[in-house]
């Protein structure tokens, strides 16, 4: 019982951080149809940001906001840069561009800092606190989820309470009739790219501190992860990126713990076709029609 | 190149001509005149196709001895990854169904062929019953698999199919070390090597044989592609590329032909996965990587998609560019530091640059931009139209077309 | 349609051609080698080896340094005149550990480079995949870098030899000094899940018996979380866990168990148990604390405070830029010199048999801390380990050394580590 | 007096091959036009064409003297050209409320906006009742009324209406038309609309015009229209 609790209280820190993830790769895809498969590239660049002013400044917060500010800026530049020139007529042709960014990015970043890890110091400590004599959440956890619950409120307020949620929403629903209304859907275009690449990168940036360290794969499983989650929960559906986020986070912590380390890509793998063969748009997909 | 010879032009017009053979030949009763009419058509086009695949075959087995072993082998590589990059450029070209699993099913393909010789090798068995019992199972093992995803397939779309085949690919070493009595784990699979036939022994070395085997069986695989793709099926996979409903009011039955493509696919991806192990006498899960599965991606785009001959020119790129770089950067006297980090980096950078300016700027690949002449000869083939459309002109997903 | 009639014609040319081409061309047919004819890669003033190291991905981390410490050993030698006047020219290959590419960069290396031989070629999976090859292609197959155990198969595989001391070994040796310093202790281990766990295992096995481990837990390198596994360890109570992991895994595994308040004896593989890596995994600041008295095997002289560290550390700095000292660079040269060592003894006109033969005959004795086992019916270098432990910062050897049968019997052994000669240059042939 | 919109020689199509081929129009600051045609006559692509979602081979757009060639879509709205495109396109994954602050975002503050929206429920009674059901549960009529409520309420000067009365009940489109005519005597609004209801939206318009295989003609009076027999059998087939 007490194995029990441990492994879903971590399994519900690491949820949190594939959800935050997929929310990033939600957000990409409502408003550009796009998968952005160089989501895990783009967000270890920005954290290789953020390692460095830290350890320029000696400001973990400092690192955090330049991490923010560059996942923004290379949101910015992937989509003004190659995206925005993707032939709009295939829809694989935007999953091949992000792949070819990927391969870009992780070997610039191989060539420019070299393979090994760099460890990431986390802001808080990551011992669990006991409670009741079980080790359940450390004060990282705590911060973590936090963060994940404030991101997402964020998000869920400028979304539905704010103009530019109005015109982000709109853009992505129903970009012509958009433009017709005087919405600038191009710039709402580049806004969400940008916003969704600053919360892809803070979800890197908490996920290093409690792996190896800083490396240009660190986000490989994240993403992988991360886009499991999505697909469970519906791409289209931000709600569903959160509790896919939750129950890949458990899954994958349960398995470990009582099926072994090994068999935890295979029980995705199950997860994920079992969800899709019952519910082939997510669990939380708003209607078939609105296919790519 | 009748390879390259298409029954149907831009996509568009795909539907249009299922339409007309969907009454005409295709699903329900043909009229005798109309099955008469593509008796013939169809008959010129396998002598065709046969002849220029023999003839193709001649040459590459021809030139095998105009190399020294270790570009044989690099040949036999190159034909190895032909087959899987026939099959997936088939699948994403025809029927838009991206997967970026065919890694995986390359491996079922080569495990496989390692089960099946190293239990005739315990029988005593070798020689060609080996090697065509140990393909067979192959095809066989890959196919099953293919099979199984392409139903899976069938319902799921785009980014869909995607995540899929991406976890599948993901949970291949997890299955090996699950199973890794049978499997071997982390080190995979290892079969005894196949020598030259004693007849040809003193004329060629192993390798040139190795290449030789290769050869023949990407012949075989991309011959039977191209038989599928410029006849009926190609037509109904390109009509549900197209426009599903429409594909399906003109009584194209999607679900079918998306999973008859993707176990078609999977077939040659495992005929490739066979032939590598043939080759390298090995098969393992660190082969066959994700990023093994994005360069098979890589190689379809860059040489075109949907085309053969544009599988075949991705082939050689994938396997001679990061060739070609170590070369290059061996051969400028860089710092230790630098050639060690550019080394592996590099090609991979090239290779997402080359994906992404060639979706941007290139779209039909370097197949589109062959010269005149092969567009020439195409025009003039009856047979035949203008290049392959890469990007269906599908209901494009809305965005806005400009600033 | 004429056109067709014109392709036709055209192949039937190119068929011909083609024909001709099988008839002319002979290019490739496999030429017996003329006894007379020096060794491939080997001239009258160079030798030309080469390896497949990971340079690039996910394993580069752990491992891309040693190479670059076995070239500047041989820069070092090559700066005293190399070996028997010739300079040894070592080209790396990066393959990414990706089995594929390491079949194809050591075809390179076998067919177009014309090397001498393999040298250190690294990793279990990877180095499984051009053991039939090189084995077939005759090229002797020097000191590979992995613990497993299938490099020693004289029989199956004479021309590949082993370097690191065995993964059942080092589980052996670390299970007796558990028995020995620490009885009826709760035994227990956490390993990859892949031959490198499994043979570790087999070896704690043979020591404790089948069921003297209290809890087995494995690792996937693909998943950079292990509470899950520590959690049940500290769980089922264990006292002495051992570890059959990397570097990054054993950092990652202590300071899990950090984490979850649990301050425990760890015994590590010679594989995971590099001090200045470990501690730079976990940071300055906490690493030398957690690893105060962590166990672990070598075989290889200690990073300090002996000759061969300082000699070393001195070809370190001047031929290797000052890049970190650390178990890699150790491991790194002391490859370079078991190979010097090797070739010096395989004669003025070395060939590849006179090379085996130098390997085989058991007069390499290597800079290990007990004395090589290579012979004729033997393929293992080391077939024992020492026990080192961490007091303070150094990590340095307790003086108990065991040596394995081979047959799951592990006794203690009184050898000797050998001692610097010749400013660890090899001496040339008489 | 100038005309508000003159449209110039417009040649445009999609991919090369041209629906409209040097289609010339003007209409005057408070007009009622309307363009008719039969299915495939053009009148859609003119329409995109004026609201600049089709970019036109030749010929110019101008709007009360300004050329709008390289002005966007979007600016093009904000100088006063608003269009209700075919099919009654609601954002249907949006409120009723925030279709309609969508169409005010640009022009009004918060407060504004809030009252701007509040006319439109005055003028458009039935959809006050329904602010916060979302597009896809509106009736078509409610989906008409709300995309021409969201297409006025940042006060345009000219308004492209393109077959609003399509599958609507009778009663509803006659309210409908009913608060164009109203807005044009009220407030001066310019209207283009394309009907192929050629009968109600005559009822309404000043002017006709007739497009047919992408070429205008007729362009006169609507009671001139109505009234010559010939015309209406060629073109209007009625």
């Amino acid at each position: 019982m007490d194995r029990l609790l441990f492994l879903l209280a971590t399994g519900i820190a690491r949820g949190a951080i594939f959800a935050l993830f997929a929310l990033a790769l939600v957000l990409i895809w409502r408003a550009a149809r796009i998968v952005n498969f160089s989501q895990g590239a783009m967000a270890v660049v920005a954290t290789y940001v953020a390692f460095a002013v830290t350890a320029f400044t000696g400001s973990y917060w400092a690192g955090l906001a330049s991490a923010l500010v560059a996942g923004a800026v290379l949101g910015y530049v992937v989509d003004r840069g190659v995206m925005r020139f993707a032939p709009h007529d295939s829809p694989l042709a935007g999953v091949i561009i992000a792949i070819g960014v990927v391969m870009v990015l992780q070997s610039a970043l191989g060539i420019a800092f070299g393979q090994q890890y760099r460890p990431m110091a986390a802001p808080f400590d990551q011992s669990p606190i006991l409670i009741g004599g079980v080790p359940v959440f450390s004060p990282y956890d705590v911060f973590v989820l936090v963060v994940a619950v404030v991101v997402m409120a964020a998000l869920a307020l400028l979304f539905t309470r704010t103009s530019l949620g109005l015109q982000l929403r709109a853009s992505a629903f129903a970009p012509e009739v958009s433009r017709l209304l005087g919405v600038r859907v191009s710039r709402m275009l580049t806004i969400g790219w940008m916003l969704a690449a600053a919360v892809g990168a803070l979800a890197a940036l908490l996920l290093v501190p409690t792996e190896l360290g800083l490396s240009p794969h660190s986000a490989d499983m994240l993403f992988v992860y991360a886009f499991t989650v999505a697909v469970v929960g519906g791409l289209d559906s931000p709600v569903g990126a959160l509790v896919g986020g939750l129950i890949v986070g458990v899954a994958i912590s349960l398995v470990t713990g009582y099926l072994g380390a090994t068999v935890a890509p295979i029980a995705v793998l199950v997860l994920l076709v079992a969800v899709l063969l019952v519910r082939p748009g997510g669990i939380f997909s708003a209607r078939e029609a609105r296919v790519a | 190149m009748s390879v390259e010879s298409e029954l149907s032009g831009r996509g568009a017009s795909a539907a249009d001509s299922v339409r007309a053979s969907a009454t005409g030949m295709g699903v329900g009763t043909p009229s005798s005149a109309a099955s008469v009419a593509r008796a013939s058509t169809t008959g010129r086009r396998r002598t065709r196709l046969l002849g220029t695949a023999l003839v193709l075959t001649a040459l590459a087995i021809g030139g095998t001895f105009l190399l020294d072993p270790y570009r044989n082998y690099q040949l036999a590589l190159v034909a190895a990854y032909f087959c899987a990059t026939a099959g997936l450029s088939l699948l994403i070209g025809l029927t838009g169904q991206l997967s970026l699993g065919h890694a995986a099913l390359m491996a079922v393909g080569g495990y496989g062929y390692a089960i099946t010789a190293n239990a005739l090798t315990d029988a005593g068995v070798d020689g060609v019953a080996r090697f065509a019992l140990a393909i067979l199972a192959a095809l066989g093992a890959s196919g099953l698999v293919g099979l199984l995803l392409g139903l899976a397939a069938a319902r799921l779309r785009g980014p869909y199919l995607a995540g899929v085949t991406l976890a599948l690919v993901i949970a291949l070493p997890a299955v090996t070390a699950v199973f890794s009595g049978a499997l071997g784990g982390d080190q995979g699979l290892q079969i005894a090597y196949d020598d030259v036939p004693p007849a040809l022994a003193t004329i060629i070395a192993v390798e040139q044989w190795q290449a030789w085997v290769a050869i023949g069986a990407a012949a075989v695989v991309v011959t039977v592609l191209s038989g599928i793709r410029s006849g009926v099926l190609g037509l109904r996979m390109r009509a549900v590329r197209d426009d599903e409903v429409a594909a399906r009011l003109n009584g194209v039955r999607a679900g079918r032909v998306k999973v008859f493509a993707f176990t078609v696919s999977a077939v040659a991806a495992g005929a490739g996965g066979a032939v590598l192990c043939f080759v390298t006498q090995s098969v393992s899960p660190g082969a066959y990587t994700l990023a093994f599965s994005l360069l098979l991606v890589v190689a379809v785009v860059i040489g075109g998609l949907g085309s053969m001959l544009g599988a075949l020119l991705g082939s050689v790129v994938i396997v001679l560019l990061p060739w070609l770089i170590g070369t290059l950067t061996g051969a400028m006297d860089l710092p230790a530091d630098l050639t060690q980090r550019l080394s592996g980096n590099l090609p991979v950078l090239v290779f997402g640059a080359l994906l992404i300016v060639v979706t941007l700027l290139w779209p039909a690949g370097i197949r589109g931009a062959l010269p005149a002449r092969l567009s020439l000869r195409r025009r003039v083939s009856p047979a035949a139209s203008s290049p392959p459309t890469p990007a269906p002109p599908t209901t494009a997903p809305e965005q806005p077309t400009q600033e | 349609m004429s056109h067709r009639s014109a392709r036709h014609s055209r192949a039937i040319a190119v068929a011909a051609a083609s024909a001709m081409l099988i008839t002319l061309a002979a290019c490739s047919t496999p030429a017996a080698q003329s006894p007379d004819a020096p060794a491939p890669g080997v001239t009258d003033d160079t030798v030309t080896i080469g390896t497949h190291q990971p340079l690039t991905g996910p394993a580069a981390a752990g491992y891309s340094s040693i190479s670059a410490a076995t070239q500047a050993y041989f820069d070092y030698v090559n700066s005293t005149g190399g070996i028997n006047g010739r300079t040894i020219e070592y080209l790396v290959k990066d393959d990414g550990y990706n089995p594929a590419t390491t079949q194809t960069v050591v075809r390179e290396l076998v067919q177009d480079d014309d090397v001498f031989a393999i040298l250190n070629g690294l990793g279990t999976p990877t180095h499984t995949s051009v053991l039939d090859y090189l084995n077939q292609k005759k090229v002797p197959d020097l000191f590979v870098a992995s613990g497993s155990t299938s490099w020693n198969q004289p029989e199956k595989y004479p021309y590949t030899f082993a370097f690191n001391a065995d993964y059942v070994t080092e589980g052996e040796a670390l299970a007796q000094y558990a028995t020995d310093e620490f009885a009826g202790k709760k035994v227990c281990l956490l390993g990859q899940d892949d031959d490198f766990g499994d043979e570790f295992i087999t070896g704690a096995q043979n020591v404790l018996g089948a069921d003297g481990l209290t809890s087995v837990q494995r690792y996937s390198v693909s998943n950079q979380d292990v509470v899950a596994q520590i959690s049940a360890m500290k769980a089922a109570g264990c006292e002495i866990n051992m570890l059959a992991t990397v570097n990054g895994f054993t950092a990652l595994a202590i300071g899990t168990a950090a984490k979850l308040g649990w301050f425990t004896q760890w015994f590590s593989s010679s594989s995971g148990a590099d001090y200045p890596t470990l501690v730079g995994f976990l940071g300055e600041d906490v690493g030398p604390k957690l690893l105060q008295g962590f166990v672990s095997s070598n075989y290889l002289p200690a990073r300090q405070g002996n000759d061969w560290s300082e000699l070393f550390e001195k070809i370190n700095t001047e031929f290797n830029d000052g890049a970190p000292f650390d178990g890699n660079t150790m491991f790194g040269m002391s490859v370079g010199y078991l190979f010097a060592e090797a070739l010096a003894a395989a004669g003025e006109n070395p060939t590849r048999e006179s090379l085996l033969e130098a390997v085989t005959s058991g007069d390499l004795v290597g800079n290990g801390i007990l004395p090589l086992s290579f012979g004729d019916d033997s393929h293992a270098a080391y077939t024992g380990v020492g026990i080192t432990t961490v007091d303070q910062g150094v990590q340095d050897y307790i003086g108990t050394t065991y040596v394995s049968d081979g047959k799951g019997s592990v006794s203690v052994s009184d050898a000797e580590p050998v001692a610097v000669e010749n400013e660890g240059v090899p001496a040339s042939a008489e | 007096m100038t005309p508000l919109l003159e449209i110039d020689a417009i040649t445009a199509g999609y991919g090369g091959s041209p629906v409209l081929h040097e289609v010339g129009l003007a209409i005057p600051q408070g007009a009622i036009v309307a363009l008719l045609g039969a299915n495939g006559a053009g009148k859609t692509t003119l329409l995109r064409t004026i609201s600049g979602l089709v970019a036109p081979a030749s010929g110019r757009v101008v709007l009360d003297g300004r050329d709008l060639s390289s002005v966007s879509v979007e600016d093009r709205s904000r100088s006063g050209l608003a269009q209700v495109p075919e099919g009654r396109s609601v954002v249907a994954e949006l409120t009723v409320d925030e279709n309609l602050r969508l169409g005010g975002l640009w022009r009004f503050d918060r407060r504004q906006l809030t009252a701007a929206v509040d006319e439109i429920y005055d003028l458009f009674e039935p959809l006050s009742r329904r602010r916060a059901a979302s597009g896809h549960q509106l009736s078509g009529g409610e989906r008409q009324m709300l995309a021409l409520g969201r297409a006025i309420i940042a006060r345009p000067r000219m308004l492209l209406l393109d077959e609003p009365s399509l599958g609507l009940a009778p009663r509803v489109v006659a309210q409908i038309l009913g608060v164009l005519r109203r807005l044009r005597d009220d407030t001066g609004l310019t209207v283009l609309l394309a009907e192929q209801n050629v009968t109600s939206a005559l009822a309404i318009a000043d002017h006709g015009v007739v497009l047919s295989l992408g070429s205008v003609v007729a362009d006169r009076p609507a009671a001139e229209l109505l009234s010559d027999g010939a015309l209406r059998h060629a073109y209007l087939g009625f």
